[in-house]
């Protein structure tokens, strides 16, 4: 079996929603990221599939895909002091029960 | 033009609003200052309005004089452009008459009269703005600069009403009228805008629509069918249209005397101003066709108005529903589209302009010296205010229609107008006529005759201010009653245009 | 390739600013927090200020594109750049009582603001996808950081916790699209892509849901529904000025990119994405409006109010015209002075009464009557009254729409902005009419009312005298590509 | 001077109104005697134009002069000169003259232990010169708008006139249901003019009437009209059912109810349909409802007349018959015998009005006849004259009123059916009767023991008494032609080839005076003589006496209307118009937006799944919709 685009497509997408999935069913704040880091892998994969599969010497997708990286490094890393301060004062990181602000 | 003539419009909108900039800055202890300022810029924009009257030339002049422009938005074609035609000229002369009466008796202001001065100010500029914009954006700038205030005006000021069976805190009535007329003004809104775009010439300015709205291809029947409805309740809310007219008594309940006497003398005008601005002139085939459901609400207000006016013992309420029904002729006047029947219409604006603001010059006396309004309770005032009473059953009088007084004429046109058209309306308005007698004098006859309670015994009659006041508008009602033929040879260029556009 | 790194002066200024704030802070000792707030602020604000003044003083007639389009400096740019500033410096200047109250690290705080600006003027500057995702993100990652910073209120960590996990998943969702237009064209850059789109035909599934998880992406910024839902509880939880900030920075950013993005790349099929883009503004604008009604809350209130603005400023993005264009960029204008000023007074209520209900307004025209005047004026333009900025611009915006037939998205706006007098006035009533016990006057801090003054009259100025803000919008819209010829 | 300077005889008395009005209280008196002079100047003024006229030959002469126009519509302020005309400006400057003068006196009243003028006599002189010049001009007027002014002002003086004594609280109804009935006719009224005016395009009165006489106007419109001006003609002058006002107008001071209420301004209505009568006569349906409105008002007035004991409600029933009588002969076409009436009524009417009022100012404000009686011992100068005027309405000859009634009898029975010459006769010996019943229970009989201190009048009073008593008695002779080229009243009427002499028919004057005489002498024999009869008569018809003090119950039936409906309905409709309009409409729209917006605001669940979830299915329903809209 011959690896097409379309299979790299698929992976990324099917990746992406899992992630989502994730995002929303998860309720500690901590696996939301994780399931968040999930769904920018899964852009990672399609950047650099499209990349790849369209010409070989133009590498922005990879170029972007690193960006990604990087750029989701810091968002965890922020993510993460910023549920630490609400562990701190909520004592919970439970996003179901932060909702004292609403309607 | 000279140069008095270059700059009298736009004069009338910068006075008002320069009064109010200076007022900003005067202390707010010194009441007596502000009192004469305001008082003074009022008739100073009294005499401006007579002069931008008298400048109208009536015989052979332009349709729109004194014009004056200045680019203000090119690239959207708005110019802030004035001019007035020979309907706008006796509105411009009646807010003048009105304003300076207004200030007159605002003088009676105890409580922060600054702020009140500026917005009454504010509101006098937008109203003056309204009637000599030629531009459609400055035009419903205008108009909406003269509503805003009277939030305000109504509930700092007002008075909160406590009834037998229902409240009518001052909050709910200065609430309800804006957020009404606001709304409705949305519609106007939307009107300007497909105008605009329907004209497609670039431009806001009235004279260079006008222009397009005979061109090929523009202006079809349904889009001014439906533009003319949503013009027609529009501004049909600001004129008391039923059955869109509840703001205006419960509005008038809660306000106090001067803002009052603009609102229903000049304010509401704006209304049946605008159905003629924008309906008649822009929109005629949408004229033509509503013109009898305008005739027939028109009379339902007449007959409505007066009906409920019957069972009212507030005297604000009466007069609240008075000017629902009196706004009935104007719109049956404007229905008729007949040249006897708009020039009715545009003299029972001016008319009932100033018997109601006169009306609520004594109305207001009489709240201030007795703190009620209740004619049950009220009773044989006439010989502690003899003035107050006169005045009154002037004001009663012309409201009932009789000859010698400003009403009759222009109900009279409004019914010849109406009986070449729709007689048998025209016959319902006459009968609304007769009811209001009927409340008119059961009012005066309550409130001034009869014998007089011992709480009575302390009250005074007019102060000289309010007897000035009223005497500003006793004048015109008497002169426009007896011989209103410098209002109407001003009147007639305007409106024999109006009807050469609808092609009648 | 235009590599020419002086077109970047004003950005370079702008991060040095940055840094130089955080050395005051450290140079400073610890315990003089007075003066470390005073330092540090006004540092912010001269570096600010001096990034105005370069930008536009030097680049008033540049219209260059840095790196083949990676960076447009030109006057579209321009316009913002100076708006960012301004909003930015009027940030700093409404934050100095309250940090000084409220917070622990000035330093900090006023380098992030800058940061901020820093995004969010490449933001209005970029002209390639990969750049406009890493100025939002340094945009963004400032803001959460903002958002997060107030020493006391319990409600600020929900807000930003909040804040950056959908922040997160909207930088997912817009990577996502990224990609996936990528994929389909081969390129990133802004005018490279619109030619593409302009010759494509019939849009395929991947292209669609790369368009649309872009725009979601902006969206998220925006506040357009469905992607509004944070904005409230940020609003509310953030520290006020942070609010202001996301409310007038935030906002006019992720506008001049999505009007770039939009012109640049959309304009070749305008009528795929016109009624989609349609519905979502009048979605927005009644759920904004709405939901506002019943709000007690005004920071809550104002977060609803401008959900609904950005429906109306969406009226004016979708006809895709020169003039609806101009409106926009007027109303953001506008908007700016506006919702400044109203939360300068928010702000001197906060710190003055420590609440912020719209209930603790009641009385204010007593206790404190240019404050109610200067806030009356601020909701009355909010409200689209004249005389205020208000008034103009939105009927700008929807005389823009109506050309397009879109008339119904006309009288969806105008009926909304019925609706959101109501909430306005509520305000107002309380600052007028309501009686209160309590009449002691309010002292003003010198600064924060001076601030407010000239918000005030900023506010007045669009209103009655727009002709300079005119000619600046006009100017800046008519280099975007397929207005240019105009 | 002359016919050009008629339009000074109004103009005197709004001077007179304004300077009193505005400036009175500076003024000796109030201004009272302003007043006077205008009137009197007015009566002067007069007299050049009625030689001018004569001698430029009997006719109609039109001065026009335009007063305003909108449109197409020009309406005029000139005046139209004709014998009728002539004839009204005699008899209303003669009798507002006499009045006034009988006013100095009568409004001298006590007041607080010493004879001082009434505190408002400055206003009631005003309203008086208004009047007068409102009445005037009604009467010069050459256009049915100028028509319509006078006609509403002489309303609204009576109305203030009718409430002068505001204090009294059935004054202030008084005048309200005076001018609220009248305003219902002149509803009517109006609408007929303006019928009129939108098929002719003109006010001038002899411009629409050629209009009519020339078939222009269809004859639908030409009766529709005639039937509304009527309605207004009805309300001035208390023609059933809209007389009610008139027995109670009588509240206002007696010299008003002897000018307007008697005179004048109620003949207003006559005057009109004389004036109109070629339309009249143009639509007969109309002229003979006219007819019949007339004799049953006659019949109407006649009957109450005779069993109320009011003395001036008693005289206000009898104005109410012969405005009747009048209308009746109208309705017959018999202009000169209707004008004539009026003329002969005016007079005599206005006298009768003045003894009663002469009788009140010395009785203390007394007007129960039951109270009174032989009164004519005290004042002699009253009862003398008050027995004239009884005996020239009861059409005795050859007082003023008999030569007018008989020329009404001829008219009437020449024109129209037995029936109603049968009930005009009825009518007269009704109004024969109740002359007698009133002369006598107040001028005759034992004199009352209270009454004794009561004396005549001031000459101010009786001066003005004793020139209607003599005019009373001699004015029915200009029906006969009395040489130096005038033919009686009938040629000078109705000049030209329609104009007829005085008829004798000898029959029918027989018929007449023997009615006229019997009844009143059956009057004074049966309250001679039999006055037990009298009252057995009341006991045994106590059913139709009942239905008689209660004036047929029309007042109770009015009151019921306005009470029930009218005032009900109004209720109704605030109601209406707060509860439905209002709280529903527009509190209503308000709420549900309000609670949308309460409900809209839930979705912010305050749940970050929510939002994440909102997120990402808007997401793909986007995509969906732009994907649906290209395939």
């Amino acid at each position: 079996m011959i690896l097409e685009l379309a299979h790299f497509q698929i992976l990324a997408a099917a990746l992406f929603c899992l992630g989502l999935y994730g995002v929303l069913a998860r309720r500690s704040a901590v696996m939301v990221l994780m399931a968040v880091e999930l769904m920018l892998n899964a852009v990672n994969i399609n950047l650099v599939a499209f990349s790849a599969f369209r010409d070989i010497s133009i590498v922005t997708g990879q170029v972007i895909a690193i960006f990604v990286i990087t750029v989701a490094a810091a968002e965890i890393g922020l993510a993460l002091a910023v549920i630490m301060r609400l562990y701190r004062r909520r004592g919970t990181v439970n996003v179901d029960e932060i909702d004292w602000m609403k309607g | 033009m000279n140069y008095a003539e270059r700059h009298v419009l736009e004069t009338l909108i910068y006075l008002p609003m320069l009064a109010a900039l200076v007022l900003v800055f005067v202390p707010r202890p010194q009441k007596t200052v502000i009192r004469w300022i305001s008082i003074g810029s009022a008739i100073a924009l009294l005499v401006m309005s007579v002069y931008a009257f008298l400048a109208f030339d009536y015989d052979g002049g332009a349709r729109f004089q004194l014009q004056r422009s200045y680019p203000w938005l090119e690239i959207l074609g708005i110019e802030f452009a004035m001019g007035i035609d020979g309907i706008a000229a006796p509105m411009v002369l009646l807010t003048g008459i009105v304003s300076a009466a207004g200030a007159i008796v605002a003088a009676n202001i105890q409580r922060d009269n600054k702020d009140y001065y500026i917005l009454l100010f504010l509101l006098i500029a937008g109203v003056y703005g309204t009637f000599v914009s030629m531009d459609l954006f400055f035009f419903f700038f205008f108009y909406e600069l003269a509503i805003v205030p009277m939030y305000l005006l109504i509930g700092i000021w007002g008075s909160s009403s406590k009834f037998k069976d229902f409240d009518r805190p001052k909050e709910y009535g200065a609430l309800k009228l804006v957020m009404m007329i606001v709304a409705a003004s949305l519609l106007i809104w939307i009107v300007i805008i497909g105008i605009y775009a329907e004209a497609a010439a670039g431009s806001f300015n009235i004279e260079i629509i006008m222009a397009q709205v005979n061109a090929p291809g523009r202006f079809s029947e349904t889009f001014q069918s439906v533009m003319f409805l949503m013009t027609m309740v529009g501004f049909g809310v600001l004129a008391g249209m039923w059955p869109f007219h509840t703001w205006s008594p419960d509005g008038h309940v809660a306000a106090p005397t001067s803002v009052s006497m603009l609102h229903a003398g000049v304010l509401m005008k704006l209304g049946g101003f605008g159905i003629i601005r924008i309906g008649m002139m822009l929109l005629p085939e949408g004229m033509q066709q509503w013109a009898l459901l305008l005739f027939i609400i028109g009379t339902i207000n007449v007959i409505y108005g007066a009906v409920s006016a019957l069972a009212q013992h507030d005297l604000k309420y009466v007069i609240g529903y008075s000017s629902v029904s009196h706004m009935g002729y104007v719109f049956m006047g404007i229905a008729t589209m007949t040249s006897v029947g708009l020039t009715g219409a545009t003299l029972q604006m001016f008319a009932h302009g100033i018997m109601t603001a006169l009306f609520f010059t004594v109305v207001g006396g009489i709240y201030e010296r007795t703190h009620t309004r209740d004619t049950l309770v009220l009773n044989g005032l006439a010989s502690k205010m003899k003035w107050g009473t006169a005045f009154f059953v002037i004001a009663g009088l012309a409201s009932l229609g009789l000859p010698g007084l400003a009403g009759f004429v222009a109900e009279l046109l409004v019914f010849i107008g109406a009986f070449r058209t729709e007689p048998i309306l025209g016959a319902l308005g006459v009968l609304g006529a007769a009811i209001t007698a009927v409340y008119i004098l059961r009012l005066i006859g309550r409130t001034f005759y009869g014998e007089r309670d011992k709480k009575w015994d302390n009250i005074t009659d007019l102060t000289s201010r309010e007897f000035i006041a009223a005497t500003i508008l006793v004048l015109p009602l008497f002169y426009i009653g007896l011989y209103p033929q410098p209002l109407l040879r001003v009147i007639r260029p305007g409106v024999d245009a109006i009807l050469a556009g609808l092609g009648a | 390739m235009n590599a020419d790194f002086t077109l970047l002066i004003p950005e370079f200024i702008l991060a040095g600013a940055g840094f130089l704030v955080l050395l005051v802070d450290l140079l400073l000792p610890r315990e003089q927090e007075h003066r470390r707030n005073a330092f540090t602020s006004a540092t912010a604000v001269l570096g600010l200020a001096v990034t105005g003044v370069v930008a536009a003083t030097t680049q008033m007639n540049t219209g260059e594109s840095f790196h083949d389009g990676l960076l447009f400096i030109d006057r579209y740019s321009l316009l913002f750049k100076v708006l960012f500033v301004g909003i930015g410096i009027a940030v700093v200047v409404m934050s100095v009582d309250y940090v000084a109250e409220k917070m622990s690290h000035p330093g900090e705080y006023y380098a992030l603001i800058i940061f901020a600006v820093l995004g969010a003027t490449l933001m209005a500057e970029s002209g390639e996808l990969l750049t406009a995702f890493i100025s939002i993100e340094l945009l963004s990652f400032s803001l959460y950081v903002l958002v997060g910073l107030s020493r006391g209120d319990a409600r600020t960590a929900e807000a930003s916790t909040k804040y950056i996990l959908l922040g997160a998943i909207s930088t997912a969702i817009m990577l996502y699209g990224i990609s996936q237009l990528f994929g389909v064209m081969g390129t990133t850059r802004f005018t490279e892509m619109g030619g593409l789109l302009a010759a494509a035909g019939d849009w395929d599934m991947t292209l669609i849901s790369g368009f649309v998880m872009v725009l979601a992406g902006l969206g998220f910024k925006l506040s357009m529904a469905p992607f509004h839902m944070w904005a409230p509880d940020v609003y509310e939880g953030a520290p006020t000025p942070i609010t202001a900030l996301i409310a007038t920075l935030s906002k006019a950013a992720a506008i001049a990119l999505l009007l770039r993005f939009l012109a640049e790349v959309g304009s070749g099929a305008v009528h795929e994405w016109r009624m989609p883009l349609a519905v979502l503004a009048a979605a927005t604008m009644v759920i904004g409006s709405l939901s506002a009604l019943p709000q007690t809350n005004i920071k809550r209130l104002l977060a609803y109010s401008s959900i609904a603005q950005i429906g109306f400023v969406l009226v004016g993005i979708v006809p895709n015209t020169v003039i609806g264009a101009n409106a926009v960029l007027l109303h953001v204008i506008g908007y700016a002075f506006t919702n400044l000023a109203a939360f300068t007074v928010v702000i001197i209520i906060e710190l003055k009464l420590g609440k912020e209900t719209i209930a603790d307004f009641a009385g204010l025209s007593k206790r404190a009557p240019v404050l109610a005047m200067i806030m009356t004026g601020a909701l009355f333009s909010l409200a689209g009254l004249p005389i205020f900025a208000g008034f103009l611009t939105k009927f700008y915006l929807f005389t823009s729409a109506v050309d397009k037939s879109l008339e119904w998205l006309v009288v969806v706006a105008v009926a909304t902005s019925v609706i959101s007098l109501y909430y306005y006035i509520r305000i107002v009533r309380e600052m007028y009419i309501t009686e209160t016990e309590d009449e002691s006057k309010l002292p003003v801090p010198a600064l924060l009312g001076l601030l407010a003054w000239v918000l005030f009259a900023g506010t007045i100025a669009v209103g009655i005298y727009p002709a300079p803000f005119v000619d600046a919008t006009n100017a800046a819209v008519t280099v975007l590509t397929p207005w240019v010829a105009l | 001077m002359g016919i050009e300077e008629a339009w000074l005889i109004p103009t005197y008395g709004f001077i007179a109104f304004g300077v009193i009005a505005l400036f009175g209280r500076y003024l000796p008196s109030q201004g009272k005697h302003l007043s006077i002079i205008a009137i009197v100047a007015a009566f002067v003024t007069f007299w050049p134009v009625l030689f001018d006229f004569v001698s430029k030959g009997v006719g109609e002469y039109h001065v026009p002069r335009v007063w305003f126009s909108a449109g197409d519509i020009s309406v005029g302020s000139g005046m139209i000169i004709d014998p009728l005309t002539i004839v009204m400006l005699a008899l209303v400057t003669l009798v507002a003259s006499l009045v006034q003068i009988y006013s100095l006196g009568y409004m001298r009243h006590s007041h607080k232990g010493h004879i001082a003028d009434d505190p408002r006599i400055g206003w009631y002189f005003a309203v008086h010169s208004l009047f007068t010049a409102a009445m005037l001009t009604l009467v010069l007027a050459d256009n049915l708008l100028l028509l319509y002014l006078a006609w509403e002002l002489v309303g609204l003086c009576s109305y203030f006139l009718i409430g002068f004594w505001w204090e009294r609280k059935s004054a202030v109804n008084a005048s309200k249901k005076a001018f609220i009935t009248t305003r219902v006719g002149d509803v009517g009224l109006l609408i007929g003019i303006l019928i009129l005016v939108a098929e002719t395009g003109t006010f001038d009165i002899s411009d629409i009437i050629y209009a009519v006489v020339n078939g222009d106007v269809s004859e639908g419109k030409t009766t529709l009209a005639a039937f509304m001006i009527f309605l207004g003609a009805m309300g001035k002058s208390a023609q059933f059912p809209l007389h009610v006002w008139l027995p109670d107008a009588m509240e206002g001071p007696t010299p008003v109810s002897a000018l307007i209420h008697a005179a004048t301004m109620v003949t207003a209505g006559v005057f009109l349909v004389a004036r109109l009568l070629p339309i009249y006569e143009m639509a007969e349906s109309a002229q003979m409802f006219i007819a019949i409105i007339g004799i049953v008002t006659a019949l109407m007035g006649a009957t109450l007349a005779l069993v109320v004991t009011d003395l001036k409600r008693m005289l206000a029933y009898s104005t109410m018959s012969h405005l009747g009588f009048m209308m009746l002969t109208l309705g017959a076409g018999g202009f000169t015998a209707a004008a004539f009436h009026l003329l002969m009524h005016g007079v005599s009417k206005a006298m009768l009005f003045l003894s009663a009022g002469s009788i009140m100012h010395a009785m203390n404000d007394e007007t129960d006849m039951n109270k009174m009686g032989g009164l004519r011992h005290r004042m002699p100068i009253t009862g003398a004259a008050f027995t004239i005027g009884a005996l020239s309405l009861s059409g005795i000859a050859p007082l003023a009123a008999f030569w007018s009634k008989d020329e009404m009898l001829l008219a009437i029975q020449d024109r129209l059916s037995p029936v109603f010459v049968v009930l005009f006769l009825v009518a007269v010996v009704l109004s024969a009767l109740y002359m007698s019943r009133a002369t006598y229970l107040v001028f005759f009989g034992p004199l009352k023991v209270e009454n004794r201190r009561v004396h005549e009048s001031p000459a101010l009073m009786s001066m003005p008494l004793v020139v209607l008593a003599v005019l009373s008695v001699f004015a029915g002779f200009i029906a006969l032609p009395l040489g130096g080229g005038y033919e009686g009243i009938g040629r000078f009427l109705f000049y030209g080839e329609h104009g007829h002499d005085f008829e004798f028919q000898p029959l029918w004057t027989v018929v007449s005076i023997v009615l006229a005489t019997g009844g009143f002498g059956f009057g004074i024999w049966l309250y001679k003589s039999k006055r037990t009869t009298v009252d057995n008569l009341r006991v045994r018809f106590e059913g139709v006496h009942r239905v008689l003090i209660n004036r047929y119950y029309m007042d109770t039936a009015y009151q019921w209307i306005v009470d029930r409906v009218v005032l009900a309905l109004g209720r109704s409709v605030a109601l209406f118009d707060r509860t439905i309009v209002n709280d529903r409409g527009v509190n209503g729209a308000g709420l549900t937006v309000l609670g949308m917006g309460k409900r809209l605001r839930s979705h912010v669940t305050g749940l970050f799944a929510d939002y994440g979830l909102a997120m990402g299915s808007g997401v793909v329903a986007i995509a969906l919709y732009v994907w649906l809209r290209s395939v």
